[in-house]
């Protein structure tokens, strides 16, 4: 019974992930419009929402090219590649305190619950890069190859501090459990700040978003792509259903990267006073969580998205001199004053 | 003889002296501020902060999210165009009826995209030797510039303001002359007071 | 119509004094005019092959003076100059004028025969514009009661 | 005669007396503007547009009249001079249609030109223009009557170069008109040179009439291929296609004119009905074949029969319309293979027109002296097509390869060849005709205006040969065919065929290219 609802869970999380890919990739249009003083897809079915459908038709229906000379495995392993890190990572993330089902299941309102959490995110979230670097070595094409070579200097760069920002996280939790991250948000803070970690951990927030925006290739560290300059970095020879999986995995891993920093730094589904321990095992509790969780994640998203409109991208020494100059040391920093100020809160309070 | 100050080729009190020759009267350094101000000048320490600017950038873009959309929502509202603007072609009629066009290629001799090409042949009527045959243009390759009209000795060939040309092949875009002529009997009425 | 023998034989006369033959075509002409009183195309093509010239040259050299005629005349030959200071002085009004009172078109003969009525260039007399010329006389300067009186007087003569 | 020495312009020109001033002028490179006068005619100055100033005469004096004398100062560009072409102008422009537009010779157009310089943006002139009718001058030629502007060039060129005198000029004054006599329109060899000579877009020629704006012309410098005077010509051709053929000046070979044949010549070849695929007589008659098998079966069959009956038993037919570099490649190659006996077509052969100022061949090809001479001296003799019947008839000769390229009909002469008894026979030529038929191998060639090259003339003038275009189809140069037979042949032999060509008639003929002269 507990296998059926897994796989329930994991079906469930699935495909509303993709569906959530779809509908930031029409959020993006239509924000991105709307920036640039137009109106963006609205045409098929309300407010356009349907655009996302029409465009994955058309794509499928799309002549699949394979260029003369790509290294064949790499090449159709690629985006599957890209594409199954995004979507595993938010296997992990909890959106909802645990329920009873049937008076007898307890069930985590998240696919799996495991102890190394934040761990597994940092370790899977890094196997992204190989659908890059597998897709631009596959190519055969310069653009890609430099798209990839770039796209693997500024993963190894940001991943480091990436870790680095959330070390302080982990510090104050004493765990690396995401539901152990989330529930120690519950409380408030002098009384009326919730204690999340966005106040608590300001410059590991503002490091990490760096390191999350560098993470999922979006502006303004898109280089892999960087269309004006490499047509469209590694995966310009991609057409069809294999550009496709490109394109949902950097829209999945917008969502997810979103779904982290909402859990990590804001509480995850959590608000003061929604909780088991404070509502009791109500029903709507489980539905009044998932959608605070949702809300958080969509206000992430919506600040992706507008930050792609907005900024310009960074030079490539700029990029580098960012991640290793500015950001590590400050990740460190971050590390040395949090336990700097926790050992004094222990020894003094 | 005045000398007038050259600043391209003389910076003030250097370059002439460099190269070991007298320092004219009007190089001699002015008093006042000689300061220039650089656009490179090292960033001050609130530039330095970065984040304040892009917060500022992030915002600039985001506050257009509410403003007015200049979107024309065709086919539901219709551009109003300009009187000169310049979009299908049409070749003009005579008060009887018959294409203006004698058929003297200036306007093929004009047009920038080559899209223009004319047959001549005898004239049926006799107050003209010669007339297009055939006339067509490759809406494809015109560049509406409005050369030809501008070319054309006879008044035959003007731009429309029908900008919507749309065609599901290429062939259909190449208009011959009863599609040009017919283009005029559907803007007969127009009035371009700027052109026509 | 055939040209007389006589004139034919003047022709041969003249043709043998000649240099060229291009040089005889107008007095040939002439000769041709004197006898028929006009240069019908028979006489144009029986000129040219007696000279052994075009058919053109002929009609080049015909057609550039007025003295000579195409077609049969009436009795008088009325021509009128149309030439700048005639025409400046009212040559145009004359025509007018002599083509109303005689009933022809310029360039015709009359029903009757009697007049034949042309324009012409330069009668050389500038000094009586307008002016025109009746057979071998020159008359101007001419107004239309002149004209008139003119006509008048060629009736009666 | 003696020079004479006299100052243009302030600067100073030697010329043999009895030059002209407009001549002498032209000749130092200074232009004076004029319409009646023509290089080629006597020089009526009626036009009066090239009148010039000359010291110590009070009137200005029509240079293309007026003899040069020994220290004369003429004057070309004072303002008196130009003040009298813009009269001159206004008074050609008051009765001019001033159709441009619509009229063929704009921009090639003499008054179109001068109209630049000394035109009037602006008429005085209020009265109602003379109109007259167009005019049926021949079959060829029409006459916008209009436009004309009375300079008589046709009207000479009829007398003194043709000798016919169709036109001439009636009446005076602003209704002088060119006649046309009514029994004789303009039908003589030559007739199509007046439309050249026009200044204004008078005379027109039917053929071009309304067919292509001029400046869209490409002028190619060539050389007639009608007869073996072999003209310096220009052919304009647009898209591919060759609209009309003009003369080009050239005193060693034909002066300024040409012959209405060689001016519609190229319809011979142009149009339907070319050959533009290889066809070989196999069991089922002729079928179209690629080039490599058909220059394989050349090779393979040519070889064969020289095996098995000796070199000296293949023979080869040169063709007086290809050129010289062509009938010396194939005469080499096939020396090279053993061949003893070559011939040459002959040209169809008509009397010789001959005409005041210019003349007409009788030889209907324009390189029958340079292929003659050729083949003789790259094979030491020439048999004539009745001899080289014989040695077929004999068995001497078991295999032919020709050159043909002629026009539709021009071979026909050579139907008793005995093509039957051989065992293989091939031929280059345009088009299929009776003869081919006889062919185991139709390899489809160049025409002339298809070919570079070089010609020489019956009256030894050697011409630079330009292609106005390509074959059509798959149809190549003949040249290139029979480089492809040479490799097919003999792998070695080319590089040194080709020099050995080339260097040819350089090194032997004092060659020296004539195909420059002026336009």
């Amino acid at each position: 019974m507990m296998i059926a609802i897994n796989l329930v869970k994991v079906l469930i999380v699935f495909a509303f992930v993709q569906a959530m890919a779809g509908l930031t990739l029409w959020a993006e249009r239509r924000l991105s419009a709307l920036m640039q003083d137009r109106w963006g897809p609205n045409r098929l079915g309300p407010f356009g929402l349907l655009q996302p459908l029409a465009d994955s038709v058309k794509l499928l229906l799309k002549e699949d090219i394979t260029p003369q000379g790509v290294d064949r495995l790499l090449y159709y392993l690629a985006p599957a590649m890209s594409l199954a890190p995004a979507l595993m990572t938010v296997a992990v993330v909890p959106f909802g305190e645990p329920v009873t089902l049937f008076g007898q299941y307890v069930v985590p309102l998240q696919v799996a619950d495991i102890h190394l959490g934040i761990l597994f995110i940092l370790a899977v979230g890094s196997l992204e890069i190989y659908g890059i670097v597998f897709g631009a070595w596959a190519s055969n094409n310069k653009y890609s190859l430099l798209g990839g070579v770039r796209s693997v200097a500024q993963m190894l760069s940001y991943e480091l501090f990436m870790g680095g920002s959330l070390v302080g996280v982990v510090m104050l939790t004493g765990s690396l459990r995401l539901n152990d991250i989330v529930a120690s948000q519950q409380h408030l803070l002098w009384g009326w700040l919730p204690a999340w970690n966005l106040f608590r951990q300001p410059l590991g927030f503002v490091v990490f978003l760096v390191a999350a925006f560098a993470e999922t290739n979006r502006l303004p560290f898109d280089l892999p792509e960087s269309e004006q300059e490499l047509v469209g970095g590694y995966h310009t020879e991609y057409s069809s259903m294999k550009f496709v999986m490109f394109f949902i995995a950097e829209y999945a891993a917008v969502f997810t990267m979103s779904a982290l920093l909402a859990t990590v730094f804001l509480g995850g589904y959590g608000l003061p006073g929604l909780s088991v321990a404070e509502c009791g095992p109500v029903w709507w509790l489980p539905v009044a969580q998932a959608a605070v969780f949702l809300t958080k994640t969509l206000l992430f998203v919506l600040l992706f998205i507008t930050v792609r409109w907005s900024l310009s991208r960074l030079r490539y020494d700029q990029l580098m001199r960012l991640g290793w100059k500015v950001m590590l040391p400050l990740a460190l920093l971050n590390i040395v004053v949090t336990g700097t100020l926790m050992f004094l809160w222990r020894t003094t309070g | 003889m005045t000398h007038l100050p050259g600043p391209i080729f003389n910076a003030p009190g250097r370059a002439t002296a460099d190269r070991g020759l007298p320092t004219p009267a009007y190089d001699t350094p002015r008093p006042g501020p000689q300061k220039e101000k650089r656009l490179s000048a090292r960033p001050t320490f609130f530039q330095r902060l970065i984040v304040p600017g892009l917060l500022r950038t992030w915002w600039s873009g985001v506050r257009h999210i509410w403003q007015k959309k200049l979107t024309v929502q065709w086919p539901e509202q219709v551009r109003e165009v300009s009187d000169n603007y310049r979009g299908v072609h049409r070749l003009n009629k005579d008060d009887r009826g018959r294409m203006k066009c004698v058929a003297c290629f200036l306007c093929q001799t004009a047009c920038p995209a080559n899209c223009i090409r004319i047959e001549a042949g005898p004239s049926p009527w006799p107050d003209r030797p010669k007339y297009a045959v055939r006339f067509t243009i490759d809406e494809l390759r015109c560049v509406f510039c409005g050369m030809c009209e501008e070319a054309c000795p006879e008044d035959a060939i003007e731009l429309t303001r029908i900008y919507s040309l749309v065609g599901t092949r290429r062939d259909e875009m190449l208009f011959d002359k009863e599609q040009l002529l017919t283009m005029y009997d559907l803007t007969r009425d127009e009035k371009h007071p700027l052109r026509w | 119509m055939e040209l007389s023998e006589s004139s034919r034989q003047e022709i041969d006369r003249l043709i043998a004094t000649c240099r060229t033959r291009r040089e005889a075509i107008v007095q040939v002409l002439e000769i041709v005019q004197r006898g028929q009183g006009y240069v019908g195309d028979e006489a144009v093509s029986y000129v040219a092959n007696r000279l052994g010239v075009g058919r053109a040259d002929v009609e080049d050299v015909l057609s550039f003076y007025p003295v000579y005629h195409r077609r049969p005349v009436g009795r008088f030959v009325v021509k009128v100059c149309r030439s700048l200071p005639c025409a400046h002085m009212g040559a145009a009004r004359v025509v007018d004028h002599l083509s109303e009172r005689l009933g022809v078109a310029v360039g015709q003969t009359g029903g009757d025969g009697r007049f034949t009525l042309l324009e012409v260039e330069c009668l050389g007399a500038c000094d009586r514009a307008p002016a025109m010329m009746i057979n071998d006389d020159v008359f101007g300067p001419l107004t239309p009661e002149r004209i008139d009186a003119i006509l008048a007087s060629l009736k009666d003569g | 005669m003696s020079d004479v020495r006299l100052t243009i312009d302030d600067r100073e020109v030697v010329v043999p007396e009895g030059t002209t001033i407009l001549e002498a002028a032209r000749s130092v490179g200074i232009e004076i503007p004029h319409f009646c006068y023509h290089p080629g005619l006597s020089a009526p100055s009626n036009c009066r547009m090239c009148l010039v100033e000359v010291q110590g005469q009070d009137k200005l004096v029509p240079s293309c009249a007026t003899a040069v004398a020994d220290g004369m100062v003429v004057r070309t560009g004072t303002p008196r001079v130009h003040e009298s072409h813009r009269s001159v102008m206004e008074f050609y422009l008051s009765n001019h249609p001033l159709d441009c537009p619509v009229c063929d010779q704009a921009g090639e157009c003499v008054l179109q030109d001068y109209s630049y310089g000394w035109g009037s943006a602006t008429s005085r002139f209020e009265e109602t223009k003379v109109t007259q009718p167009v005019k049926d001058v021949g079959p060829d030629i029409v006459l916008y009557a209009d436009r004309c502007i009375m300079c008589t060039r046709c009207v000479r060129f009829l007398r003194e170069v043709s000798g016919t005198g169709e036109l001439s000029v009636i009446h005076r004054g602003v209704r002088s008109e060119i006649h046309v006599a009514g029994d004789r329109p303009v039908t003589n060899p030559l007739a199509g040179n007046i439309v050249d000579i026009c200044p204004v877009g008078a005379l027109c020629s039917k053929d071009f009439l309304f067919k292509c704006r001029v400046w869209w012309l490409t002028s190619t410098a060539s050389a007639c291929p009608r007869c073996a005077r072999a003209c310096s010509i220009r052919v304009d051709s647009s898209e591919g296609r060759i609209l009309r053929i003009k003369p080009r000046e050239n005193a060693a070979v034909n002066g300024m004119w040409i012959c209405d044949e060689g001016r519609f010549a190229f319809r011979q070849w142009h149009g339907a009905g070319r050959l533009d695929v290889p066809l070989v007589n196999g069991d089922r008659g002729f079928t179209h074949c690629d080039w490599d098998e058909a220059i394989a079966l050349a090779a393979r069959s040519l070889r064969q029969v020289a095996m098995r009956y000796g070199g000296e038993s293949v023979a080869f037919i040169g063709s007086p319309w290809a050129t010289i570099e062509e009938n010396m490649l194939l005469a080499r190659l096939f020396v090279s293979l053993g061949a003893t006996m070559g011939s040459l077509w002959p040209a169809p052969a008509e009397s010789p027109q001959r005409f005041p100022g210019f003349e007409i061949s009788g030889e209907k090809a324009w390189n029958v002296a340079g292929a003659r001479r050729t083949l003789m001296d790259v094979a030491g003799q020439l048999l004539t097509l009745d001899r080289l019947a014989d040695e077929i008839e004999r068995g001497r000769v078991r295999a032919v390869y020709a050159l043909g390229g002629a026009y539709r009909g021009a071979l026909v002469p050579c139907d008793d060849l005995g093509l039957e008894l051989l065992e293989f026979f091939a031929i280059q030529t345009c088009f299929v005709t009776d003869k081919g038929l006889k062919a185991n191998l139709i390899l489809p060639g160049a025409s002339p205006y298809e070919k570079v090259g070089t010609v020489r003339n019956e009256r030894g003038v050697l011409q630079e040969v330009n292609a106005v275009m390509s074959p059509p189809g798959q149809a190549r140069r003949d040249w290139d065919i029979l480089m492809a037979l040479a490799k097919a042949l003999a792998a070695t032999v080319d590089d040194d065929l080709t020099r050995a060509v080339l260097d040819r008639p350089a090194a032997q003929w004092n060659y020296t290219r004539s195909a420059s002269g002026n336009e």
